[in-house]
């Protein structure tokens, strides 16, 4: 299998999913020159009725990727930032994710949202906020984070297929990662998680960018002989709480990690549906290792100082395995 | 413009459907029958009918929380209206949307909205799908004087513009949002001025005569089909009731307009303007054909309410149906 | 002390603020005549350079409330229904909750947004939206959801008087609720729960209207021997984690009862807050009565089945305590 | 209008520091000596002098994310703008807020923004302000041609308009935003039209002539002091680096704009232009008078890459301040 990283998958699903079905089409700023390559080369493939530079009007395109799929088409909506997505709130939370509901399950709305996330070296806090844990509580979304090049190509392309609303997160850091990719139809399916590293003492459940630190740390401690499962939930919404479930009934201990904000945030989420559901397999409190509770901050200290790392991924484990 | 017979039966018919099911609407509400938010359109039934009449049955409109006549005038489903604005099962969406989100795909009508201006993306996103899939489909977007102040109306007219997707922007300007005065909150007089923004044709319209309406609307539909771009049209109305069906109840009368200037505009009234044209048609509309529209509207609607009032409420087991596709 | 409602309650903290500080003016749609109350009379005691109908423009008013508060007056903002915030998110999350931040601390943002929440009777999806945990990810604002008129009045005021913005969401069913509420000068300060009621076998934190329902549930429990603490947070953020923690340190029970959804709901963050914190104390699981994951239907027996009633919250006590 | 020889050095000494700085920050970028993202005004730098030099020291501005030359016109500090840009504890804003996000209150800077469009309502509300305070301030909001396309350009205008607020909308047009050319995305070719959907006036200025841009911001300044509402001035200028720096390093050149396009306008530098005024002033101004005010410009900003590379980084327990007042 090649190697490609991140955005080259990004731009192979696209690819690979517009040439399959001639409703689909993709819309957002910039998408014609691709200036960051997940779009590139897509306007020599697919014209300009298919591919289209918007104006700066997020809640103007956004709603017209809306309208277009109760239409009939297949709408890929670029947003750029996901910070941006809250010039466009009213067309994804009152609109996008209510409109087969108060239709009756007339409204058919497949559209796939891609927009960056995350902290990715000083773009300061109206350019690296972690937005999914916004669209937790607005039921009628789906919510994708993937991790890697792999899940990203083969979540994408779900997505695309998917007859509902789903938002694909992109961690603006991992642009370059890679690893090896499947070619062409290759697909993940929505609400499995993925067991990255399997082990007894630990559970740590870990989202987007958080997944390639965590197992890191993993390794580390395993040479001290704790044993950590680390847990990738891939989707959000839909969330597999029983690949989670399990994995604390084993190790009775839970951990999770998350770029996103302490209160309200996913990390949250998750660990009031352990609290709940798997309590009794619990012999420690349930951690959460976030962002700290301030916008993203400018300079590199206190940037690094906000978000999670290696450290504090390594201390709330050692903490809840003592 | 020579509109034919039977177009202009079409039009009586969808005014008088219009009324009469705002009317006993308006009066179910008042009589705490229906649940929930009712905002009527009486007084404005010529603009949603000259739009809607002008259009094809393959194309589609969006609407707004005022949005009854627009449905009605597309050939929506008095009955399953009713049964939706009852909350019953059998209505138009299982009684999960109600008076402000009823939708009826097969018939294009893409939706009321409750939020004040979403329908301008959507409605814009729809005209898209035509270009994207190769249909001369055109879209109609119906919204009020106050939508026009929200940044979706201009992110939209500039979206159409410079893709010249086939849309056809319809503000019904009935003088006010809420209980304010359109004039107080709006930097202009006439909202087709802000066409001028957008480099697209602006008309002022009489909003009470179904005919002007409707020769505007059938050029902005053409010049849409033919994929010369959007237009914007202004059609200057009148809202005869409140805002809301029962806010006499606690504003009392004359609380923000007088009662004379509504009393101006019943005057005008869009239905007896359309019969005074027939009466004086010499002959070409009998005033027997229009009397038998209003009998056949007046059986509808009470075969409507019946309908919905024999209908059965929804399963409480149903509430978690119908999130995702 | 004289017997007043929630709506009462509203206007006179606004009256009685907005007397005290010149600086502090009035605006949102249809605020000039108040037509469900809270604002009545206010033009006539204020003048209509202070009370002021904007146009139906959400981002434009809102984001002009973040800039005459940065630029030294005191805004009090209504924007109707809760979900309505959806037009103005940016305005609210990346504008008036960073400002201060990004600014290193130069933004002083003493701004009041006022809305209506939660459901009410056949508003459907777009009108019955519990909205504050979308917010709750969001560091900068602070959000208030007060359970009575003595609260709303108390906490209103004292959110006038704050130099962040704050949200005051009031629940549109609580309208005719009436209680004693003390004239004058009476603020409720932020970050200080209250404890509704007292008892030993399980604590219930109960959100907004989700009180007043509660405690009908204690008291009939109360009769069958089951003792239950009832605890109103009255402030989500700054949230008074000290005094559930102490309660479910006696009680060993927690149940959190909210209007909002459950997935990513503030019922979820005060859940992981407990199982991060009071783990020790735990003889159960963390039970959350929350909204169904659904957006809230019209119809009203659909609406009642989406929304937490007696019959579940009593449900989920005895669960809890069996 | 006859300018005094203090305005009119005090214009070449605003366009010299902002050109200069904004030189100095690209390469320092470029060299990988700033995180983040940086967007200088080079080729832009009469549009920002002329508008500032046009207010008093207690009118205020709202920036962008390209704003940099706005806060040096408006009196910004070089040596703490850089600090900040640094990301060091001693800038403007402890290094929280970094190139897009920096503000000085103290000049009635409320601030840089990393939002396309944020500004403008912030802008207004600043307006409001002093209405509600009776002071007589004017605040001038600085936006992009891309930025006329988000709705809170409308929403702004028309509230401004309905409340006849002191604002001076400042829209600079340089034909892109990112890489997209405005005629793509944009209904109109001059953005002051859509002054006409707001009943203000809308002026066509040419932004690289900063004694026209002077006139018409201390006219529109004056009307706005006098009560009498809003003005839309729209400068067309040019980018002359990417909308980005280091976008070349990804993109090539010409990617999506010719050379010799840039070259064009290269001819046109405001900086140039002003020079040969000066030069044909009849001695009013000496070339000895622009050259000391160049020189003491390359002072200040050497003094400032100095003073930025010589302070601390912040402590990172700073992280949790600031959040709340
Ligand atoms: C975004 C949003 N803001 C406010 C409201 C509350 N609201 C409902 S109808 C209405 C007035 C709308 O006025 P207009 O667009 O002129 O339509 P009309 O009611 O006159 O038909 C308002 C403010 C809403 N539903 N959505
Ligand atoms: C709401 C929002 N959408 C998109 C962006 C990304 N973005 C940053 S600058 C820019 C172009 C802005 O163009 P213009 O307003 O003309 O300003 P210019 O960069 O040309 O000075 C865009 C799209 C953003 N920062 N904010
Ligand atoms: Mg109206
Ligand atoms: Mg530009």
């Amino acid at each position: 299998m090649p190697q490609i990283n991140f955005i080259q998958a990004i731009n192979q699903a696209l690819s690979e999913e517009m040439e399959r079905d001639p409703l689909t089409f993709l819309m957002g700023e910039d998408v014609v020159l691709g200036a960051f390559g997940a779009t590139k080369g897509l306007i020599d493939k697919f014209g300009p009725t298919r591919v289209r530079n918007t104006p700066i009007s997020e809640a103007g395109f956004v709603g017209a990727a809306v309208g277009a799929a109760m239409a009939g088409t297949r709408p890929i909506c670029e947003v750029e930032f996901a910070s941006f997505f809250y010039c466009a709130f009213d067309q994804v939370c009152n609109q996008a994710a209510k409109l087969r509901y108060m239709s009756g399950g007339q409204a058919r709305l497949p559209i796939t949202f891609r927009a960056v996330y995350g902290a990715m070296g000083g773009a300061a806090a109206q350019h690296s906020e972690t937005v999914y844990a916004q669209f937790l509580s607005v039921p009628g979304l789906k919510l994708v984070v993937p991790s890697g090049p792999a899940d990203m190509k083969g979540l994408l392309k779900t997505a695309i297929r998917d007859d509902s609303p789903v938002i694909v997160f992109e961690h603006g850091g991992l642009g370059r990662l890679k690893e090896e990719v499947p070619d062409g139809d290759f697909l993940v399916p929505f609400g499995r998680a993925a067991i990255k590293r399997s082990g007894k003492d630990a559970t740590v459940v870990a989202i987007g960018a958080m997944v390639s630190q965590t197992l890191k740390v993993a390794e580390k401690l395993a040479k001290e002989g704790i044993s950590v499962e680390v847990i990738d939930p891939r989707t959000l919404i839909p969330l597999d709480a029983e690949t989670v479930l399990s994995s604390v009934q084993k190790t009775n201990r839970a951990i999770i990690v998350d770029e996103g904000h302490m209160r309200g945030g996913a990390a949250a989420d998750i660990s009031a549906i352990i609290a709940e559901k798997g309590f009794d397999f619990l012999d420690a409190p349930i951690k959460r290792v976030t962002a700290l509770d301030v916008p993203i901050p400018f300079s590199p200290p206190l940037e690094k100082a906000a978000i999670p790392d290696a450290a504090r991924i390594e201390a709330a484990i050692r903490e809840v395995c003592a | 413009m020579d509109i034919g017979k039977e177009v202009l039966l079409e039009m009586y018919r969808s005014m008088q459907r219009i009324r009469q099911f705002e009317t006993r609407i308006r009066d179910l509400a008042v009589a705490n029958e229906i649940p929930g938010f009712v905002h009527v359109s009486i007084g404005e039934e010529a603009s949603a009918t000259g739009v809607c009449v002008a259009l094809r049955k393959t194309d589609r409109i969006t609407s707004t929380h005022r949005g009854h006549g627009h449905l009605i005038a597309k050939g929506g489903r008095i009955d399953l209206m009713f049964a939706e604005i009852f909350g019953k099962r059998s209505g138009y969406c299982k009684g999960k949307g109600g008076s402000m989100h009823i939708v009826d795909f097969s018939l294009g009508i893409l939706g009321a909205n409750g939020i004040v201006g979403a329908g301008l993306p959507i409605a814009t996103g729809s005209a898209l799908a035509s270009v994207i899939a190769g249909l001369n489909d055109v879209t109609a977007c119906f919204f009020g004087d106050g939508a026009s102040n929200e940044g979706t109306f201009h992110e939209s007219l500039n979206l159409a513009a410079v893709w010249k997707l086939p849309v056809v922007f319809v503000c019904e300007n009935n003088g006010f949002g809420e209980f304010t005065p359109m004039r107080t909150v709006t930097s202009v007089k006439d909202i087709a001025v802000r066409a001028q923004a957008h480099g697209i044709p602006g008309h002022i319209v009489d909003g009470n005569d179904v005919l002007e309406v409707y020769q505007y609307a059938s050029e902005a539909a053409a010049r849409a089909r033919a994929g010369e771009g959007p237009t914007l049209l202004e059609c200057k109305t009148y809202r005869w009731e409140g805002h809301v069906v029962g806010e006499q109840a606690f504003l009392g009368a004359g609380a923000y307009r007088a009662e004379s200037e509504i009393e101006e505009w019943k005057k005008k009234c869009p239905i007896l303007r359309f019969e005074k044209f027939a009466a004086e048609s010499g002959g070409k509309i009998s005033g027997a054909e229009l009397e038998r529209i209003v009998a056949e509207a007046h059986k509808e609607v009470e075969e409507g309410v019946a309908f919905a009032r024999s209908s059965a409420l929804p399963d409480p087991a149903e509430v978690t149906d119908d999130v995702f596709a």
